[in-house]
């Protein structure tokens, strides 16, 4: 059976954020919500500094502290391991937001039509899009998707629900690997069915020593990294973004 | 990527299925209007991927736009496309918004109120604005074509702008090159032939050295940043170990394998103490040097070569005598001779003996690297090196030195010109310039004319020009902005007896990325007439034009354009995702309008002519010179041209056209027949030092000529002038999210990086009380003048740079779209403009001292 | 009478409620989408109302007037 | 028909049915406050949680969670002493304590309703909301207990105690003719105090209570779940949660109960019914609690100081000498200086009502600021990724909002004194007769 995951090899990561941009076009995130983020940290002082890049999608988990939590089964893991949110069923209470310990979660404080990066109603943007909001509005994000025919895709829904990156869910069932796997431009991410052992993202990770992020939780994630070396006590994080709604 | 139909064919299958008279009227009248959304019957749903090109760096990345219905969606690279194989950066992805933004001009505007502060304008038709400004070209091209500058920001279709159109008005054409590395390529040009800095064969290099190379940010080598990043991430994996020689670690991340803090301004002195080392071990390769290089030629006491009949001498082991380089069969490159009374050694030997004064603990002292470490990494060099050892390529056994070096914006210091030369002569030293592994200048050795062209250059008397070329002061010369604004401020004092009138500004915007705004303001003021082309309106623009044409960004046919990732063989063309949003126009189109408006369209020499010269078109393709071509037809003119039958639809469809991989027979400068094409390399600038003794002879100042030397020689920089409380040095550099000052107010990535800081050792911010976040003043002072300049900025306390080093991003301090509102000072306005500021090749330095406080 | 009212009024709730978390989303680790889903939909409002049944059994008990004796005396 | 004679008749106890000036006075200033709460709400409604101060956990260096979800935490812990009270008296048939009980029930009955009106102010989709717990609720979520037990069985639970309890003085009340009395003949339900009856109701009340009381342990163990089973946030992962907030929520009901205990007495100068006896009851009940609370302060932060893993460790500065110290160490020195003051006087067996009260007011401030320590440190300074440090500062709307929502509790306390007794009428032997 096919359960997707993804692989991050961090000694190819450059840190660059396309990935981030490339999820927020793809699945037109509203302002300041960062589904795909990408740390950048140092250690040690100087001369004796290490830089180090991590980018952090949701990872997925298989034992999800935020799908234990969700009062309305608005969260959900899907057969074929992504975890997805709901949100015509989310009531915005927040509560995966605390339990997630990789802080993936984010909530729609405002309208999204209003916090978009460009206002689609604007006259001057409205007459060369007809008034999508955002202006590059996907359409792929309205459908239903998975054997649940529930709609999971894309962010800026709704005011008032959270939502997280979702592996791209409106790409991958078509086929197409996730927005920030195909962007990247040193191909540092890779996607696939991690139960088949020839697909490339297995591949990837059995071709370096491996951890996931904050194993000790027991959250199972299924995003695993490669190569590099995961934050420490000490990593102090540079150039944090701090968007603001 | 399957799932999507590539290409317009379904578009064009939908228009046509809308009527013929709308396919009629599209191929009779504007060729773009096929794309427009509204001859797209809204009841057949289209989602299709169309090809373009980024036009925000400089490697035009292959694109893909998905289009729904007509509306672009989204973009992604595109596979084919060799620089990018289908990948995008932050900004490539993150320009949707900038293609949508409102903020974007919407027609010419005219300026209604006087030049110097924020502009205030009308808007005006594209007649009007066209013809002002045609008026204007007319009218300097009939009194003195001196009086016309064109100056551009990057070279997106530089046969037709560049070459075509400036050549067509007969304008002076300065570009950006001498902000960014030009000190780089005139210093590989002059010693090495090719056109371009320092880069890594990175497909069989070991070992590199980041040579303040901005791994994670910036790109490097003629190339914008993908294509370096991926061939340095595939390079790692097979063991290439990476030295980042950089005030600061951050540009090299996790790629650096070793971090080399260097004070700045100081390269050039460790890179003496690199072949100090090299060559005190003996690890050199003699053969190369003795085949290849001007290093066995025999240098008089007064520096220039001994010649007889016009040709350099070799002392000739064999013969034990003077003999012509190309004559003696076993030249020396090391020892004191005596010919003809008078004492001679070879060049190399010359360079030796140059370099004793440079011995790693001598270095250490300047460079603030410790000398172990500087012996350490030139041993590392050389062992890696494997001097001597060659390597099968496309079946030709071709030396193999697998050391190399990405030195791309290093020349953006006062010593820049000489660091690469010095830094060069390393890489001479060790036999690994275009070798297999070894460095690399351009995608293919070819020998650019500036190669006996700066070797050759005959320094005249007064009268100058306003660039000061073959001046006293300037005899190699890059073309800076910021020498046209000195010498426009000041004609009388360098000589110049014109000061140019009309000004053509195209997608550049000088006064936030040349050092000194005030400088470049004040001297740019004094233009007459100012047109600039641009999608914004630029600061520049805002305080000193006159007219402003809006450009499309990507909704256009622009180029052609390399699309080599150094490797393969290919061009790209940029072609329109959509017709020119916002009454805005394609650059082509705003030319050949321009050139009809100043009459200088058609016939012999005008701008068809030279499109015909420049685009190399050939029969059947030739343009009727009196006819004016559509901008389509004339880039399927030169499409079919190069041999393609399907001309333009290839880009079209495509979006690239991937000629096949690089032979090694052309790639590498050792594969050519001859070798090198010919030509020695110059370890031992003879040249210079005629430049120098002219110069003086002119009565240049020390300042302009104590750099032209033979041998790359240390001083002190100028800024170390500065009294001692100013004891930080200022460095700027760039971030990913943006390029230049014309992508921090794209809502997606300004979200990433919203405001201007300054980088600090905590170390430093501790002694002066600086916390993390704490405002800051930053005070940069002219050694020389003794002028300061100050902004206001938020610190950010990092370990990963020298305590005695503080670093500003170099995107930022624009003023005239909303989003950059709030986003912090431009660096620019820190640095220095004109002498002690910039190279002797008059390129500017990024460097200068600064104190900082607690604001 | 009395007696089975509140009989029947704290095992309706009492089943009720047993019925309404049964028919809840099972419990169990969530590996799919299924311990997301009530597998009747309002099974929770029906535990609610067999809690509430639950508390009315003892009102009822009280209100209840005692089955010997006659409703007015 | 009595309802249709024009009541001139004896006055109603504890002043029912009598609108004073002073009492209007405190209803508009009360209903003021509920329409600057709805007022407040209406906006956040329409613009969105982004007028508070919450935002996202992480890059957004936020805490999703704020004043709301502390005070729903204190609500349903003030609503423990009105149940437990009630529930105890019965259970332990402590007599002494019967004249707070109907207050304990009412108290507990408002601050439900309350704690629900502050979840349904902090979801972002509180209509939805409603729904589809009803519909999709699920078990495993610790939210299950808060909103079935706590907000629906508890809140039920406590209106049949209420009603049940409250049918003899209705009996009472109803004889006497009025606006009033339909109500009361309605709450009385034809009760009319046989022995019968009241041996009934002896033994309802007391498998009420017996079935409250557990009922009340695992409702405020649920809502110490909600935090107690979050392992991916540093310093909430903690067995202690859920004793922790059984008994934080005692010592914060028997403060509240104290408070208004005192209020009343001095209001229906009810000197007799409450005397000094039941302030010594609750003060002594409230001293123990405290004194556990204290304790499991002191093994907390024990735990989290000694060897604790890095993540809490850097929680622990910054609650103990960090950003969040000032709130922490003064919900420390106010619980502390109420068990010194309750325990005087305990040693002393000596009581002053003031001092009394002022602890039961100190006890509430630490309860809430206590509330504001767990909810907040772990969200803004609890990540496990290096993420930087986030806050929270609440924004007017919220405080309007809880204005709002406290306001309208003090209103129904205010409005529900005028229609019914708060105390208990007739002694618990009185004859109620016919």
């Amino acid at each position: 059976m096919t359960r997707y995951g993804m692989v991050i090899d961090l000694d190819r990561c450059t840190g660059c954020r396309a990935c981030m941009v490339a999820c927020k076009v793809e699945n037109n995130t509203p302002v300041a919500n960062l589904w795909m983020y990408v740390f950048r940290f140092e250690e040690g002082t100087y001369p004796d500094v290490r830089v180090n890049f991590m980018p952090r999608p949701c990872m997925h988990c298989d034992n999800a502290p935020c799908v234990k939590v969700c009062p309305v089964g608005a969260r959900f893991k899907r057969a074929d391991g992504l975890v997805a949110t709901d949100y015509e069923r989310c009531i915005g209470c927040r509560y995966c937001e605390v339990a997630c310990p990789y802080g993936v979660n984010f909530f729609n404080w405002k309208e999204p039509a209003k916090s978009q990066y460009l206002d689609g109603k604007d006259a001057t943007v409205a007459s060369v899009t007809g008034g999508a909001v955002p202006p590059y509005d996907n359409p792929d994000l309205d459908a239903p998707y998975g054997t649940e025919r529930r709609r999971i895709a894309g962010g800026g829904q709704l005011k008032g629900v959270v939502e997280k990156c979702t592996f791209c869910v409106q790409r991958v069932e078509a086929g197409r690997l996730p927005a920030c796997v195909t962007s990247c431009p040193v191909q540092a991410l890779v996607f696939g069915d991690l139960d088949d052992p020839k697909s490339a993202a297995s591949q990837r990770l059995e071709s370096k020593r491996s951890f996931r992020l904050l194993e000790e939780l027991g959250t199972r994630p299924r995003v695993h990294y490669v190569g590099g070396r995961p934050p420490t006590a000490e990593s102090r994080q540079i150039e944090a973004v701090r968007a603001k709604v | 990527m399957s799932s999507i139909r590539l290409g317009r064919r379904t578009l064009l299958k939908a228009a046509g299925a809308s009527g013929g008279a709308v396919a009629a009227a599209g191929l009779a009248g504007d060729p773009l209007a096929t794309l427009v959304r509204a001859e797209v019957p809204a009841a057949v749903p289209t989602d299709e991927l169309v090809p373009t090109l980024c036009w925000i760096g400089k490697q035009d990345c292959g694109i893909l736009a998905r289009k729904v219905n007509g509306r672009v969606v989204s973009l992604w690279g595109n596979p084919a496309h060799p620089r990018n194989n289908g990948t995008l950066c932050p900004k490539g992805v993150g320009q949707i918004t900038a293609l949508y933004d409102p903020h974007r001009l919407r027609s010419p505007l005219v300026r209604t109120n006087a030049k110097g502060v924020a502009g205030e304008w009308r808007p005006a038709g594209w007649d009007e604005a066209l013809g002002m400004i045609a008026a204007r070209i007319t009218d300097v091209r009939a009194r003195d074509k001196r009086l016309l500058i064109w100056q551009k920001g990057r070279s997106k279709a530089e046969a037709i702008y560049d070459t075509a159109f400036v050549n067509a008005i007969g304008a002076t054409k300065i570009g950006h090159g001498a902000y960014c590395s030009d000190a780089g390529y005139r210093a590989a040009e002059y010693t090495l032939g090719p056109q371009g800095v320092l880069h890594p064969d990175f497909r069989n290099t070991r070992y590199v050295l980041a040579w303040g190379w901005n791994v994670t940010n910036a790109g490097g080598n003629k190339l914008c940043w993908i294509t370096w990043p991926q061939q340095l991430a595939a390079a790692r994996e097979r063991g290439l170990r990476v030295v980042a020689i950089d005030p600061r670690l951050r540009g090299a991340g996790s790629f650096a394998d070793e971090w080399v803090p260097i004070r700045p301004g100081t390269d050039l002195a460790l890179a003496l103490g690199f072949s100090h080392v090299l060559v005190k071990d003996g690890t050199i390769d003699k053969e190369y040097l003795t085949r290849y290089t001007n290093a066995p030629f025999l240098v008089k006491a007064d520096g220039t070569f001994l010649r007889a009949s016009g040709k350099e001498q070799v002392w000739d082991k064999a013969r034990g005598a003077p003999a012509a380089f190309d004559a003696a069969a076993d030249p020396m490159l090391e020892g004191q001779y005596v010919s003809g009374g008078e004492a001679v050694r070879p060049a190399y030997q010359a360079f030796a003996d140059h370099l004793a004064s440079y011995a790693p603990e001598a270095v250490a002292t300047i460079t603030g690297v410790p000398a172990e470490q500087i012996a350490r990494i030139a041993r590392e060099l050389a062992a890696n090196a494997e001097i001597g050892s060659t390597k099968l390529v496309d079946g030709l056994r071709l030396p193999y030195r697998p050391v190399s070096a990405m030195a791309y914006h290093m020349s953006q210091q006062e010593l820049g010109f000489q660091a690469l030369r010095a830094m060069i002569g390393v890489f001479m030293l060790l036999g690994a310039v275009e070798a297999v592994g070894g460095v690399r200048v351009d995608a293919t050795y070819n020998v650019h004319g500036n190669f006996k062209a700066l070797d050759e250059v005959k320094i005249k008397d007064p009268p100058y020009d306003p660039l000061l070329r073959a001046s006293r002061y300037f005899p190699i010369n890059s073309v800076s902005p910021s020498v046209l604004a000195r010498t426009m401020l000041d004609p009388g004092r360098y000589g110049v007896d014109h000061v140019p009138e009309v000004l053509i500004l195209h997608m550049a915007n000088p006064l936030l990325a040349f050092g000194s705004q005030r400088l470049m303001k004040d001297g740019y003021a004094k233009f007459k007439f100012v047109a600039v082309i641009d999608p914004w309106l630029s600061e520049t623009a805002d305080l000193i034009a006159d007219v402003v044409l809006p450009a499309a960004t990507m909704e256009k046919y622009e180029g052609p354009v390399g699309a080599t990732d150094f490797y393969t063989n290919a061009t790209a063309l940029r072609t329109p995702i959509m017709q020119p949003l916002f009454g805005s126009r394609g650059e082509v189109d705003i030319y050949l309008d321009l050139a009809e408006k100043a009459g200088v369209l058609f016939g012999a020499g005008g701008f068809l002519d030279e499109l015909n010269k420049a685009l190399g078109l050939k029969a059947p393709y030739v343009l009727d010179t009196s006819a004016r071509p559509e901008v389509r037809d004339l880039f399927d003119r030169w499409a079919k041209s190069q041999g393609l039958a399907e001309g333009i639809a290839k880009f079209e469809k495509e979006g690239v056209w991937v000629r096949g991989a690089y032979p090694a027979k052309t790639y590498y400068g050792y594969a050519h027949t001859p070798p090198f094409d010919g030509i020695r390399h110059r370890l031992y600038g003879e040249s210079l030092l005629r430049y120098q003794r002219d110069m003086r002879a002119k009565g240049a100042d020390e300042a302009y000529w104590r750099d032209y030397t033979p041998l790359p020689t240390w001083r002190r920089p100028t800024m170390d002038g500065s009294p001692p409380d100013y004891d930080l040095t200022l460095i700027s550099f760039k971030l990913i999210e943006f390029k230049q000052s014309r992508t921090s107010f794209f809502p997606l990535v300004g979200e990433l990086a919203p405001r201007q800081r300054l980088e600090i050792n905590p170390r430093t911010a501790r002694a002066k009380g600086i916390a993390d976040g704490d405002d800051v003043w930053v005070e940069s002072h002219h050694a020389l003048t003794g002028q300061t300049q100050r902004v206001k900025v938020q610190a950010r306390l990092v370990e990963g740079i020298r305590p005695d080093v503080v670093g500003m991003p170099h995107h930022y301090g624009t003023w005239t779209h909303p989003l950059a509102k709030g986003q912090g000072p431009a660096a620019a306005e820190l640095f220095f403009g004109g002498e002690g500021y910039i190279t002797n090749t008059a390129d500017q330095s990024f460097q200068v001292k600064v104190r900082v406080t607690k604001a | 009478m009395r007696q089975t009212v509140v009989a029947a009024c704290l095992l309706l709730g009492a089943a009720l409620a047993a019925s309404g978390f049964t028919f809840a989303a099972p419990v169990g680790a969530p590996t799919s989408s299924i311990f997301s889903e009530p597998r009747v939909e309002f099974a929770p409002g029906l535990f609610i109302l067999g809690v509430v049944f639950a508390f009315l059994s003892a009102v009822a008990y009280e209100l209840i007037p005692d089955g010997e004796r006659p409703p007015d005396g | 028909m009595a309802a249709h004679r024009i009541a001139r008749a004896q006055p109603l106890p504890f002043g029912v049915g009598r609108i004073t000036p002073g009492w209007s006075m405190i209803v508009a200033i009360l209903l003021a406050g509920v329409l600057v709460g709805a007022f407040a709400y209406a906006l956040q409604y329409t613009e969105g949680e982004v007028v508070t101060g919450m935002r996202d956990i992480g890059t957004m260096g936020g805490a999703p969670w704020g004043l709301y979800i502390a005070f729903v935490v204190y609500f349903v812990g003030v609503s423990f002493a009105g149940i437990a009270v009630a529930a105890i008296v019965r259970v332990l048939d402590l007599e002494r304590l019967r004249p707070v009980a109907r207050m304990g029930e009412l108290l507990a009955v408002i601050s439900l309703v309350l704690g629900a009106l502050s979840i349904l102010a902090d979801v972002g989709q509180p209509l939805r909301a409603i729904v589809n717990l009803l519909r999709y609720a699920r078990p495993q979520s610790p939210f299950f207990g808060t909103f079935t037990l706590v907000i629906s069985g508890y809140l039920f639970a406590s209106l049949v105690y209420l009603f049940l309890e409250g049918r003899r003085d209705a009996a009472i009340l109803a004889r006497t003719p009025g606006r009033l009395q339909w109500l009361h003949r309605l709450w009385a339900s034809g009760y009319r105090d046989t022995p019968a009856e009241r041996e009934r109701h002896e033994r309802a009340s007391y498998w009420l209570a017996l079935a409250i009381l557990p009922l009340l342990v695992t409702a405020h163990s649920t809502l110490g779940f909600v935090f107690g089973l979050q392992a991916g946030r540093g310093g909430w992962f903690s067995t202690l949660q859920a004793p922790g907030f059984v008994v934080l929520a005692g010592v914060s009901g028997l403060g509240n109960l104290i408070v208004l205990a005192a209020i009343l007495r001095w209001a229906l100068r009810a000197k007799q019914v409450l005397d000094d006896t039941v302030f010594r009851w609750l003060a002594n009940f409230l001293l123990a609690l405290t004194i556990v609370y204290l304790y499991f302060l002191l093994v907390d932060w024990l735990t989290s100081t000694y060897a604790a893993p890095a993540a809490d460790a850097r929680l622990a500065a910054v609650v103990y000498t960090g950003e969040y110290a000032p709130v922490f160490w003064t919900s420390v020195a106010a619980l502390v200086a109420a068990a010194a003051l309750l325990f005087g006087q305990f040693a002393r067996r000596r009581y002053s009502l003031a001092l009394v009260v002022v602890a039961a007011v100190l006890v509430n401030v630490a309860a809430v600021g206590k509330r504001v320590v767990l909810v907040l440190p772990s969200q803004t300074h609890g990540a496990l990724l290096p993420y930087v440090p986030g806050t929270y500062e609440p924004t007017l709307v919220e405080y309007g909002v809880l204005l709002g929502i406290f306001s309208l509790g003090a209103l129904l306390l205010t409005l529900f004194m005028k229609v019914f007794p708060i105390l208990e009428v007739g002694g618990h032997h009185a004859e109620v007769g016919s």
